[in-house]
């Protein structure tokens, strides 16, 4: 429980059952209309990761304690299901999407070049928290094969040069800013 | 508050009145494909120059569900002149606006005398790109609700299995259990509490129907599911739906509120003492969950593992009670054979395979995006006619049908009628509906190791043989896509098939040796080549043997 | 009658296994009789010869001095025995498969060494990337597992071979013994 | 408690208290069994002998290991006999050639996922897997081993546990939550990167929940969880509290 976002553990202290804090009310929201039920866990874990963007131990001793569940159930959870992430993510994401449609129209050199271009492989984030890669498995949006989501944004029909300059003005914008 | 009939019919008046009022209808398509091509920002433009113009009274600008033609995204369809614009851009909204009533804009044209449309047979799809999907009075206006009130007050729940039993549905979401029996012995359980569950964790890579209808008509499914909750006796019900699915999510979120607000949900409906509730579960990336047993699991806010059947989730589910899981499309087409009666449904389809299915066309192929054919249609159809062929002029290798658990199926079954039965004869099967058309370019060895790669990675690691059956399949197939395989190598995966296919405890497991499988059979020669000469006839496999020690 | 000839080896292992053969006793001796062990670090032969009956291979491949030394014997021999768990599983030796083949040289010559540590580079066998079982580089007719094989089982095995069987050794040994 | 159980209980609870008494065969024996048995109780009470691993008395079942299938006649499917009950008139086979060339493949697959190196293993001599890989007849492995990177932790001041001999029969899973009710273990991740884990996968000392009861190491069929300062010969597993325990969940059945 070390560097964990700053902010969060900092409302832990201050017990997150009362913290003001919008991202903590949003998630005792979603404890509350589920009245505290031990099989609201996977919703309550949607609400952490909505809140913070990722789910840390912090917030999962507290979800654990909320809904009377065990610590090491709350964890099995979190890892079992591919979408939970117990790692912060970077300021910017890109999916790729790994369906068949998106695997067979080339998805695979596509994050190929972003790995030469950024030493990334899905599952990261660049060493300055810029950009994390992620990939899906099927976007349902075979038709625009292969497709890619920047920042909630659905894009189809790239190729791996689009991308990598996609991702690139995210880099350097920041940098300059 | 409960709704009568008339309020019901009124409903409908009010909302084709307030159609009949607009001269022009533009209808943008605002599902996931199109949104991708920015097709909110063309919503705006448009909405922008009606009203820029004045001609808010005379003009409809709405956003609808899928049209189908994902490839020709954004799609636009104006109403009444029955005119579809493909690859619409934001610049296009003003030229278009100013064309209604006179010539269309050839350059946008896109005909809807194409076989893409023309061929196809829409009872699932029936609302979808006419629709606007977050709003319940376009539903009603289409005689949505209008089964739920049948069911409900002129029906017994016996009369309405019987119904959906002579209609010959069976599921759509993989097995193709016939729904009529499935709902018999949910029906026929005794207990005071049962579920009805609505599998939306659409899975499949390469598979995305049941997000089109639910973002292109989810009142149809709650429609569905409140004649099923009616029919086996439960009052409450659950959608489970991928969390990768946000804009489905958002709008079933929508249309539940809308439906409990008029009353076509909740208690008393349509002044019966019939209740029915459905919540929202999220799933949260687990292929798996797609197995009943692990959906449930899910459901109940645990590890989504399968565990062993029987008991079935019809007698013992969801927190131990009597359980019916259907998939979207199945009961997306529950309200149609209410309303039209199960001999119309069965008059559709196949001897054994009742009805349409909708398939997601996607891969090698000139028009990919959403179909819904009568089951029966020729495989050949729906590549070459429907699907316009292979672009750039490539030669048809395959189809991968079912996904991770179906099968490719070669050129020599082009001319097979597309039904359950055809599809298993064929070591595939109908699976939710995803169809991979693949061309020369595809090496089938690397196909059946990406399949391979997601059942490895999507085991929920509870039973050895799935867990570590899956992995060790995948080494060896990366040991021929690398040239470093040796040819007994070949009989290890035959036998691992074989092994895993009979001991894995859940559907998941069963099925995962089947892509392998099926291109083994139908396409040995390319593993062989890839193990004897260490080549990839396709050229896709980066061949790389391994050093020899000499 | 010709005597049965006999070569026994020993690859990437402790000897251990040769052990469980003398430990055959006052047996090994009624045997000569009707074997003739032809090569083995009991013997002395500086080339293992051809036309061998039996070979009993112990150890596990890790060289490629090994993996050459294995391909001949399997040549030269009609039946081959892998002799005790490092042949059969790897056993021991493969614990350092987890690590990369630098690290445990590292580990063993410069980390762990006292003084002037320094990897051996210079008329030493080059290891191969992992320790393998003998029967993933070439054919294993009999498999006796055991760390070492009890003298029994190695007893019954001779004697089975020497009546023309091959035996079967179920029960007769396990991994680990 | 497995759906089955539960689904028999309530059962029986909503029906007549009456069990019906089974015949059926067993490897070509008559036998008769109450039908809330499983194929593989009633095998054991019969002295026929079926592989288990996951399975112990005393603890739900898992149906998760797959050694225990067995085929009934004139059904292709094979079923696991431990959450399988019997049904009157079937014929199954336990001991066929087909299911023994599967049952040893599955343990050969459980051979190649950690590194097993029974020969410098606590548990050698007193193991399960190892015996099983004698009861079966498996002299080797013919599959690749996957030969992972994986810890010890060896944080509890009297136990430890390493993941190199883990089988994933999730035994401690199961008695820490069913019986000693702390529900310290459990698994995380998925597929072949399962591991179990303490709490929220911290180092077993550092528990919050385990209350060192030991039951865990007890059942452990495998050198996974082990007593520190134990010799080999010394590591024996001491299961007789669970016959006792299960007497007491029985009472909580009736």
């Amino acid at each position: 429980m070390t560097q964990t976002a700053a902010d969060a553990s900092q409302s832990v202290q201050t017990n997150p059952k009362q913290s003001q804090d919008r991202r903590w009310r949003s998630v005792n929201r979603t404890i509350r209309l589920n009245g505290n039920q031990p099989d609201a866990l996977i919703e309550t874990l949607h609400a952490v990761q909505e809140s913070f963007g990722y789910i840390d131990l912090d917030a999962m001793q507290y979800v654990a304690r909320e809904l009377t569940v065990p610590l090491s159930r709350v964890y099995a959870v979190a890892t079992f299901y591919h979408y939970f992430t117990l790692k912060p993510p970077g300021d910017h994401t890109c999916v790729v999407c790994m369906g068949t449609a998106c695997y067979i129209g080339g998805s695979t050199a596509i994050l190929d070049s972003i790995h030469e271009g950024f030493g990334i492989s899905p599952g990261e984030t660049t060493p300055d928290g810029k950009v994390s890669l992620l990939t899906a498995r099927c976007l349902g949006s075979c038709g625009l094969a292969p497709a890619a989501v920047f920042d909630g944004e659905v894009a189809g029909k790239l190729d791996a040069a689009t991308v990598v300059e996609k991702i690139a003005r995210w880099a350097d914008h920041d940098s300059e800013s | 508050m409960t709704l009568s009939l008339e309020e019901l019919q009124q409903i409908a008046r009010i909302e084709k009145d307030r159609r009949e009022g607009f001269q022009h209808r533009i209808k943008i398509c605002v599902a996931a494909g199109c949104l991708s091509c920015q097709s909110a920002t063309l919503k705006e433009a448009m909405e922008k120059e009606v009203s820029r113009r004045g001609m808010e009274n005379w003009v409809d600008v709405k956003g609808v569900g899928c049209l189908g033609l994902c490839t020709a995204g954004p799609l636009v369809f104006v109403e009444p002149d029955g005119i579809l614009y493909q690859g619409v851009k934001v610049s296009d909204a003003g030229p278009i606006i100013e064309s209604l009533g006179a010539e269309p804009i050839d350059a946008l044209h896109c005909s809807t005398d194409l076989p893409f449309f023309a061929r196809q047979h829409k009872v699932v799809l029936e609302n979808c790109g006419r629709i606007d999907p977050e709003r319940i009075e376009d539903y009603i206006a289409e005689g949505g609700y209008y089964a739920l009130y049948q069911a409900l007050r002129n029906m017994t729940p016996r009369e309405v299995i019987q119904e959906i039993t002579r209609g010959g549905l069976r599921g759509r979401g993989g097995a193709g259990y016939p729904t009529g029996l499935k709902w018999t012995t949910v029906a026929k359980a005794v207990n005071a509490t049962k579920y009805v569950i609505c599998n939306a964790d659409e899975g499949d890579p390469g598979a995305f129907m049941d997000r089109s209808v639910l973002e292109s008509d989810p009142h149809r499914v709650l429609e569905g599911m409140a004649i099923a909750a009616y029919a086996v006796g439960a009052a409450q019900g659950f959608i489970y739906v991928r969390a990768e699915y946000p804009l489905a999510v958002k709008r079933l979120r929508t249309a539940i509120a809308h439906a409990e607000r008029l009353g076509v949900l909740g208690n008393g409906i349509f002044n019966t003492r019939f209740r029915f509730d459905v919540r929202v579960r999220l799933g949260a990336g687990a292929f798996v969950c797609g197995e009943e047993t692990a959906l449930m699991a899910s459901i109940e806010g645990r590890l989504g593992k399968p565990r062993p059947r029987p008991p079935y989730p019809a007698e013992y589910g969801l927190w131990g009670c009597p359980t019916l899981i259907n998939n979207v499309e199945t009961f997306a087409n529950v309200a149609p054979i209410i309303r039209n009666g199960g001999a119309w449904f069965a008059g559709i389809g196949t001897e054994t395979s009742k009805g349409t299915k909708v398939f997601a066309l996607a891969g090698r192929v000139n028009h990919t995006g959403l179909i819904e054919v009568p089951m029966g249609t020729m495989l050949r159809d729906i590549v070459f006619e429907i699907g316009g062929g292979i672009p750039r002029g490539g030669r048809f290798k395959a189809v991968q049908t079912g996904g991770p658990s179906g099968g490719c199926i070669p050129e020599q079954y082009l001319d097979m009628p597309v039904d359950y039965e055809s599809l298993a004869e064929a070591g595939s099967i109908m699976g939710s509906g995803g169809m991979i058309i693949m061309d020369e370019s595809s090496c089938m060895v690397d196909v059946a190791k990406f399949f391979m790669e997601f059942c490895m990675s999507e085991s929920c690691g509870k039973c050895v043989p799935c867990r570590v059956g899956t992995t060790q399949l995948y080494h060896l197939l990366c040991k021929i896509t690398s040239g470093a395989a040796q040819p007994s190598d070949l009989d290890k995966i035959e036998e691992l098939c074989d092994l895993v296919k009979n001991t894995a405890l859940c559907g998941l497991g069963q099925t995962a040796p089947n892509p392998v499988m099926s291109t083994l059979h139908y396409f040995r020669d390319e593993y062989t080549a890839h193990i004897e000469d260490k080549v990839c006839p396709a050229k896709a496999c980066k061949m790389q043997p391994a050093k020899e020690v000499v | 009658m010709s005597k049965m000839r006999i070569a026994t080896t020993w690859l990437d292992g402790c000897s251990g296994c040769h052990m469980s053969l003398l430990d055959l006793d006052d047996r090994l001796a009624d045997m000569a009789q009707q074997i003739e062990i032809v090569y083995g670090p009991l013997v002395d032969a500086l080339e293992f010869p051809e036309a061998v009956d039996v070979a009993l291979v112990e150890g596990a491949v890790s060289s490629d001095a090994d993996v050459k030394k294995v391909r001949l014997i399997r040549e030269r021999s009609k039946i081959l025995v892998s002799f005790g768990d490092c042949a059969v599983t790897s056993n021991v030796p493969a614990m350092r498969n987890e690590f990369r083949v630098q690290e445990v040289l590292q580990r063993g010559y410069e980390e762990n060494v006292s003084c002037h540590g320094q990897i051996p580079g210079v008329g030493v066998p080059a290891l191969m990337p992992q320790v393998r079982p003998v029967h993933e580089y070439v054919e294993v007719d009999v498999f006796l597992p055991g760390c070492p094989p009890p003298a029994d089982a190695i007893f019954f095995l001779l004697s089975e071979l020497l009546q023309g069987r091959i035996p079967d050794l179920t029960g007769k040994s396990r991994f680990g013994a | 408690m497995t759906a089955a159980d539960a689904f028999s209980r309530k059962k029986s609870n909503t029906e007549a208290r009456s069990v019906r008494i089974l015949t059926f065969k067993i490897d070509d024996r008559d036998v008769s069994a109450r039908e809330d048995e499983t194929i593989l109780a009633v095998a054991r009470q019969n002295n026929i002998y079926i592989p288990t691993l996951c399975h112990l008395d005393g603890l739900s079942e898992r149906g998760a290991c797959r050694l225990c299938i067995v085929e009934i006649k004139g059904s292709p499917k094979l079923v696991p006999a431990c959450v399988t009950r019997g049904r009157e008139g079937i014929e199954v086979i336990t001991n066929s050639e087909r299911i023994a060339d599967y049952r040893r493949k599955i343990l050969e697959l459980i051979f190649t996922e950690r590194n097993h190196v029974c020969s410098v293993c606590v548990s050698n001599g007193h193991c399960e897997l190892q015996q099983l890989a004698v009861n079966l007849g498996m002299t080797h492995v013919h599959y690749d081993y996957l030969y992972p990177r994986l810890a010890i932790d060896a944080s509890h001041e009297r136990f430890s546990l390493d993941h190199d001999r883990c089988v994933l029969c999730l035994r401690c899973v199961r008695v820490c939550d069913e019986i000693e009710g702390a529900h310290t273990w459990d698994v995380m991740k998925r597929g072949i990167n399962s591991r179990v884990i303490t709490d929220l996968n911290q180092p077993w000392g550092s528990s919050s929940t385990c209350t060192g009861c030991g039951k865990c190491v007890q059942v452990c069929p495998t050198g996974a969880l082990s007593e520190k300062g134990k010799s080999v010969a010394e590591m024996v597993k001491r299961r007789q509290f669970l016959p006792y325990l299960q007497l007491m969940r029985g009472v909580d059945r009736e």
